[in-house]
């Protein structure tokens, strides 16, 4: 277990590694570098950079200063704002999208399981149709055409909820349906088909032939093995809810991360692209490994044992 | 008493042709010809085939139909509601949305299909190397893709957008980037399962070739599940394109391409809602055909779904 | 019975392992040194998990030997070879599978399955020739003419086994490795086949290696039988022999375990029950791999790795009980 | 001894995207306290749809019951509701199945699978069922009960696992056992294990086994009464003597010859010529007609009647009519002609 964990946690540093450097060499190659000082900046952000980076070094001490930093959560100051480290940036926002990202987390999770059990249950009749052609569409209709569709009905034309604030939490309520919608119509797919692969299997006629009722057959012994590939799903599903977050944020005005980004992105705000970049994928990292390290526990079958990327 | 019926003469002793029993009634099927038949049935996915096919020929033809063109402005005629004139309205800056539209789907049915397309000869390739040779070949390829697949798909992208110049290629060069290693694992993973199965082997203690091999049991087997896949990644290529448009990383003017007018249209949301709608259904119809044709696929090529 | 004694395959010490992760090996097949005589059916068995089907394909040259050496016709399988001398060799040795659903491909059709051998060794001139030959091999199994081109999904069990065997008897071969041929089979198709594969050896002549976990069917088809035990042979002797005077406490058991098809029989026999299960291949007791579960075990059991001994004229046995009588 | 269960005119057909297939077709026999009853037949003959169409555990759809009844303690278990059917499953039949790998619940905890019908038919408390799980792990052979129902199915090997599935169909002590299969996945040693724990319990229990099976060794081992079925019908039956001694269907005559014999080999096998019936098209007259070396023109054009040649054998073959030419077993058949009872 320990050294499973252990093993897990060498090739997230791994893959940080590599993410920081891309992120580094990237913005080396970049039109307008910004160590390349084309831009015009003041001379007080300057100042700034040059310390900061050390642009005056060779390029292969700039590079160690970087990833030493980045390990360190220190990305410098922004380009942009003056004064404003990326580091206090991130601080700031991350709050509003980790409550948003949850509230889609669990929105995506409940109603996907749902959908996708009542569908099972209902295989090859009404109900199943209709709810994996519900589905379908929710995997066809991208997260940010959703997000307008519901802000211009419920907002613009029904006016029940605010157009672009984040005060209080019914203001959350639009952007993290529109976040989870993907993500849902994805579990109740893949909930439908565990659950009838469950459904069918020998050790449900055994408990069928114990005298268990069909509600207890489906949700005690049907439901919790049917969850496990929705668990394993769930590392993509906080991929995507995160990166998803970028576009929502924008168009809900939702001061978080997300939004920061798309914000550094529009203004080549370099120092913050990179930061937020390394952040995410330490986020995303890290909730795969706890992700995994769930599975583990609720199925008794597998082991936790050092070997890397499984079978 | 059914007794009474028989006579006499029932009880002469038939000369039965054993090879009788052997005999297969009904049509030789093929396993496409019977994929196909079940795939018939399948009436969403044959509208999906449909559709598919209407919005190919619009976008191949469709800019022209109108007599307008995509990126002509007139600020004289901004902000029309859909008319004769204007079969889709027009965008802000007076340009025909309908021309736009179709121009919109050139662009977008050819990122998706290119990307799709790449992430195919390039996963089929590693995916089939890898699985085919096994062993420490395998155990590094597909380290290098559990790496790279670590990475965060949309930020890659995002991250290679910002530093490249902006155009068609590039974008489809970041998707490529990542986007093959789904492709490469799902190959892997048949050719490996495949590998062992007694009918490789029976070719191989003939003494077949690996190419024969390949060729002749390996590859066809597979194409089920990479049909499937591919179908899929599609719809995922198309999704990414409008994401990265929407971001403002799209393609660049004064080409248009169904993100970017989405994107556009956010503004004048509320006032002229129709700019989005047009764009915004098209992804969503595209995507929609897609998807429902892959399952369809999927259905109608499970084995677990014959006998 | 005058056995012709001319060898057709050797074997020597020959071991199959495969790495299971980096600390452990898992030992499929253990040491195995047995000899083939021409035109003879040897049978193979075991229980699940013993080796056997290893072995099999492990003399046929599909795996790699860990160690040791098969010798077909006084030339190694393992070795190297030029491109000729091994589609020499496997024109000669071919094999039949067990599972009759996965055995075929599916996107083939029969006709083609059939002819693979042909077209993979050039054995026929014209298109002609390769489908007088593809229905020449089907009338052989019991099949025809029309069956050429239809697909293995639309046969059934015994039919798909019976191709199975028309493709390999397509090369011509002298020697047969057939691997649990009957054993995914119904009972009376099981017969089907092995009147099937009997009749094709007297015919033409086949050396037969029957691997199967059903020793009535073995001791049924088989000139001598080779008892598997956890990678290792416990007991070789003439099928006769082996049912009548069994040395090893392992075939024994074996033997008593099968029910007869015969209820006065079954009332009234003694059986040897074991005890247990057999234990994991990657961490087998240290000495006689059996010893867990032998009625008879002693003391040296645990220690010593019994010899495999000629203990009778043709009867060989690997156990202590016999050690010393060399 | 008394019937407990009488299976009349079962029929039962499956839905398939191809055709309706009539996997059983007016099947009738009864089931006495205290004996076996063997149902053995190829794959595909039906044996296993009529056990489970008992426990009433085939799915429907796809399945669907066409005619007849199942009767059990004097009702019609095809009427019951689902309800109804729940206090009859574990308690009053249980149920074994082939495979042991899979037909236990890989996430839930040996005990607890045991424990559940032990709650939910006799009212005992967890603790209660706990105690009664290892009684019943020592019962069925499992070393260190104690431990072992703490632990996953995936811990057990798969003779252990059976043995525990033979602990949860007997918790309760239901009058019938059905076992469909329960030694087919195992290997021959691991067989006479299983074979031999069923054959103790019952004697102990005087449970009454309907024992799904192909191998007529194990039939001849565990069964009092055969019932031999082909193309989803019973084409004889009879006690295990008269099968074994005394067979007078072809059929049954034909899986005889099919099966080696230990102590007498070089004699060719009588296997049976070509294929099965297809049961989406099931041939009018007898299922087995058209491999039938005796085969008759009333063979192919009608159903055979049940021809009662003792109080316990009966058997559905033209043959048997007056009219129809006189034919004896084949010699290989009679294993020694022992004595025939009744």
């Amino acid at each position: 277990m320990v050294n499973y964990i252990l093993k897990r946690i060498g090739y997230i540093a791994l893959s940080l590694f590599l993410i920081i450097s891309a992120t580094f060499f990237l913005m080396q190659a970049a039109p307008g570098s910004p160590f390349a000082s084309e831009r015009k900046m003041t001379p007080a952000i300057e100042e700034q950079m040059i310390e900061a980076y050390g642009l005056n070094d060779p390029i292969h001490e700039q590079y160690i200063t970087y990833v030493v930093n980045s390990l360190t959560f220190d990305f410098g100051p922004s380009f942009k704002f003056v004064g404003q480290e990326v580091m206090d940036i991130i601080l700031r926002s991350f709050p509003y999208s980790l409550v948003l990202g949850l509230e889609a987390v669990f929105i995506a999770i409940g109603f996907g399981v749902l959908l996708g059990v009542f569908a099972a249950l209902k295989h090859n009749r009404f109900g199943d149709y209709t709810a994996m052609i519900i589905a379908v569409m929710g995997i066809s209709v991208p997260s940010f055409i959703m997000a307008t569709i519901l802000q211009y009905i419920f907002a613009f034309k029904l006016e029940m909820f605010s157009v672009a604030r984040m005060e209080s939490f019914s203001d959350t309520i639009l952007p993290a349906i529109a976040l989870a919608t993907t993500p849902l119509a994805f579990i109740a797919r893949l909930m439908r088909s565990s659950m009838l692969d469950v459904l069918s299997s020998d050790y449900i006629k055994t408990a069928k032939s114990k005298g268990m009722s069909q509600r207890i057959v489906t949700y005690k012994h049907g439901l919790r093995n049917a969850l496990l590939p929705v668990i394993s799903y769930m590392g993509p599903l906080v991929a995507g809810i995160l990166t998803g977050s970028f576009i929502i944020e924008q168009i809900f005005g939702i001061p978080g991360l997300g939004s920061e980004f798309v914000t550094s992105i529009t203004n080549r705000d370099y120092t913050v692209i990179m930061g937020t970049t390394v952040f995410y994928s330490v986020i995303l990292l890290v909730s795969i490994l706890i992700v995994d390290l769930i599975y583990g526990i609720v199925d008794p079958r597998i082991k936790l044992v050092a070997k890397g990327g499984g079978k | 008493m059914a007794q009474s019926q028989l006579s006499n003469a029932d009880f002469e002793r038939l000369n039965i042709d054993y090879g009788e029993s052997e005999k297969i009634v009904g049509q030789s099927t093929s396993y496409w010809k019977d994929a196909w038949r079940r795939f018939r049935k399948n009436k969403l996915a044959l509208m999906g085939i449909i559709v598919l096919l209407l919005l190919g020929f619009m976008a191949v033809f469709g800019a022209e139909i109108s007599g307008k063109n995509y990126k002509d402005t007139d600020l004289m005629s901004t902000n029309l509601t859909p008319s004769a004139e204007h079969w889709f309205g027009t965008d802000n800056i007076g340009r025909d949305i309908f021309a736009r539209t179709w121009d919109g789907a050139r662009i977008s049915l050819f990122i998706g299909l290119t990307a799709a397309f790449l992430d195919l000869i390039i996963g089929i390739i590693w995916g089939a190397f890898a699985g085919y040779f096994g062993g420490k070949v395998d155990e590094y390829m597909m380290r290098i893709a559990d790496i790279l697949s670590g990475l965060p798909y949309l930020l890659v992208v995002i991250l290679l957008m910002v530093v490249m110049d902006q155009g068609i290629w590039t974008m489809i060069i970041a998707m490529v980037i990542t986007g093959w290693i789904n492709m490469a694992r799902i190959v892997r993973g048949q050719v490996m399962q495949l590998r062992s199965e007694e009918y490789v082997l029976a070719s191989r203690s003939l003494g077949a070739s690996s190419s024969r091999l390949l060729f002749k049991h390996l590859i066809p087997n597979t194409l089920g599940p990479i049909l499937v896949t591919l179908t899929l990644t599609v719809p995922s290529a198309i999704f990414t394109e409008a994401f990265l448009s929407f971001l403002g990383l799209g393609v660049p003017m004064p080409h248009s391409s169904w993100g970017v007018m989405t994107s556009d249209a956010l503004g004048a949301l509320r006032y002229s809602p129709y700019q989005l709608f047009f764009p915004a259904f098209f992804i969503c119809l595209t995507m929609l055909a897609f998807n429902v044709i892959g399952d369809g696929l999927r259905d109608a090529l499970d084995p677990k779904e014959r006998k | 019975m005058a056995k012709p004694k001319e060898k057709i395959l050797e074997i020597k010490e020959l071991k199959r392992h495969f790495k299971v992760d980096r600390k452990n090996v898992l030992k499929a097949v253990d040491g195995l040194t047995f000899d083939i005589y021409k035109g003879e059916t040897f049978g193979l068995v075991g229980e699940s998990g013993c080796g056997k089907s290893t072995a099999g394909r492990t003399i046929m040259g599909l795996y790699q030997a860990t160690d040791g050496e098969v010798a077909f016709k006084g030339a190694s399988v393992h070795a190297k070879k030029s491109k000729k001398q091994l589609k020499e060799l496997t024109r000669s040795m071919q094999m039949i599978f067990q599972d009759p659903y996965a055995s075929l491909n599916p996107r083939m059709t029969v006709k083609d399955i059939i002819a693979e051998g042909i077209d993979i060794h050039g054995l026929a001139k014209t298109k002609k020739e390769r489908e007088d030959r593809v229905i020449e091999l089907l009338e052989t199994v019991g099949l025809n003419a029309e069956h050429a081109n239809r697909y293995p999904h639309e046969f059934s069990g015994g039919q798909r086994q019976r191709i199975g065997i028309a493709r390999a008897l397509a090369v011509d071969p002298d020697f047969i490795v057939a691997d649990e041929p009957i054993s995914a089979l119904d009972v009376s198709i099981q017969a089907q086949v092995v009147n099937l594969l009997k009749k094709l050896q007297k015919e033409r002549g086949l050396t037969y290696l029957f691997i199967a976990h059903d020793l009535s069917m073995v001791k049924h088809i088989s000139d001598r039988v080779g008892v598997m035990y956890l990678g290792n042979m416990v007991e070789i002797s003439t099928s006769e022999e082996l049912y009548e005077e069994p040395l090893h406490p392992y075939t024994q058991a074996l033997l008593s375990a099968i029910p007869m098809a015969d209820p006065q029989v079954e009332r009234t026999r003694e059986r040897i029950i074991l005890e247990g299960d057999v234990p994991s291949p990657i961490n087998p007791p240290s000495g006689c791999p059996f010893r867990t579960r032998c009625p008879m075990a002693m003391e040296i059991c645990s220690k010593a790795v019994p010899q495999f001994i000629e203990h009778k004229k043709d009867h060989w046995v690997a156990c202590h009980l016999y050690g010393d009588k060399k | 001894m008394k019937k407990i269960l009488s299976v009349k005119d079962l029929s039962v057909n499956f839905e398939t995207y191809k055709a309706e297939v009539q996997a059983v077709r007016k099947v009738s026999f009864d089931l006495h306290e205290e004996e076996t009853l063997a149902i053995v037949g190829e794959s595909g003959s039906g044996k296993s749809v009529t056990a489970q169409s008992i426990m009433r555990l085939i799915p429907m759809p796809p399945g669907k019951f066409v005619s007849g009844s199942i009767e059990f303690n004097g009702e019609d278990l095809i009427e019951k509701s689902e309800k109804q059917m729940e206090s009859i499953r574990g308690k009053e039949i249980g149920m074994i199945f082939q495979d042991p790998m899979t037909s236990l619940n890989p996430t839930m905890t040996i005990g607890k699978q045991i424990a559940e019908g032990l709650i939910k038919h006799q009212n005992m408390s967890k603790k209660e069922a706990h105690l009664r799980g290892v009684e019943l792990l020592k019962l069925v052979g499992i070393p260190n009960p104690e431990k072992r129902i703490k632990q996953y199915p995936h811990e057990f090997s798969g003779g252990m696992r059976q043995r525990a599935m033979i602990a949860i169909a007997l918790a309760c002590n239901p009058k019938i056992l059905i076992a469909d299969e329960p030694t087919t996945a195992l290997d021959v040693t691991i067989q006479a294990q299983i074979l031999d724990l069923m054959k103790g319990l019952q004697k102990e229990t005087g449970t009454a086994i309907i024992l799904i099976t192909h191998d007529l060794g194990v039939v001849a081992n565990a069964a009092h009464r055969v019932a031999v079925m082909y193309g989803g019908k019973i084409v004889e039956t009879g006690s295990v003597d008269e099968i074994f001694y005394n067979p007078r269907h072809p059929y049954t005559w034909g899986l005889l010859g099919s099966m080696p014999k230990l102590d007498n080999h070089d004699e060719e096998l009588k296997a049976i010529p070509g294929s099965p019936p297809d049961l989406s098209d099931p041939p009018q007259g007898c299922p087995f007609a058209a491999r039938c070396p005796y085969a008759m023109k009333a063979c192919s054009t009608q159903m055979p009647e049940y021809f009662e040649l003792s109080e316990t054998q009966k058997t559905a073959c033209w043959l048997l009519d007056e009219r129809a030419p006189k034919v004896e077993p084949p010699e290989f058949v009679n294993v020694g002609g022992l004595k025939v009872n009744g």
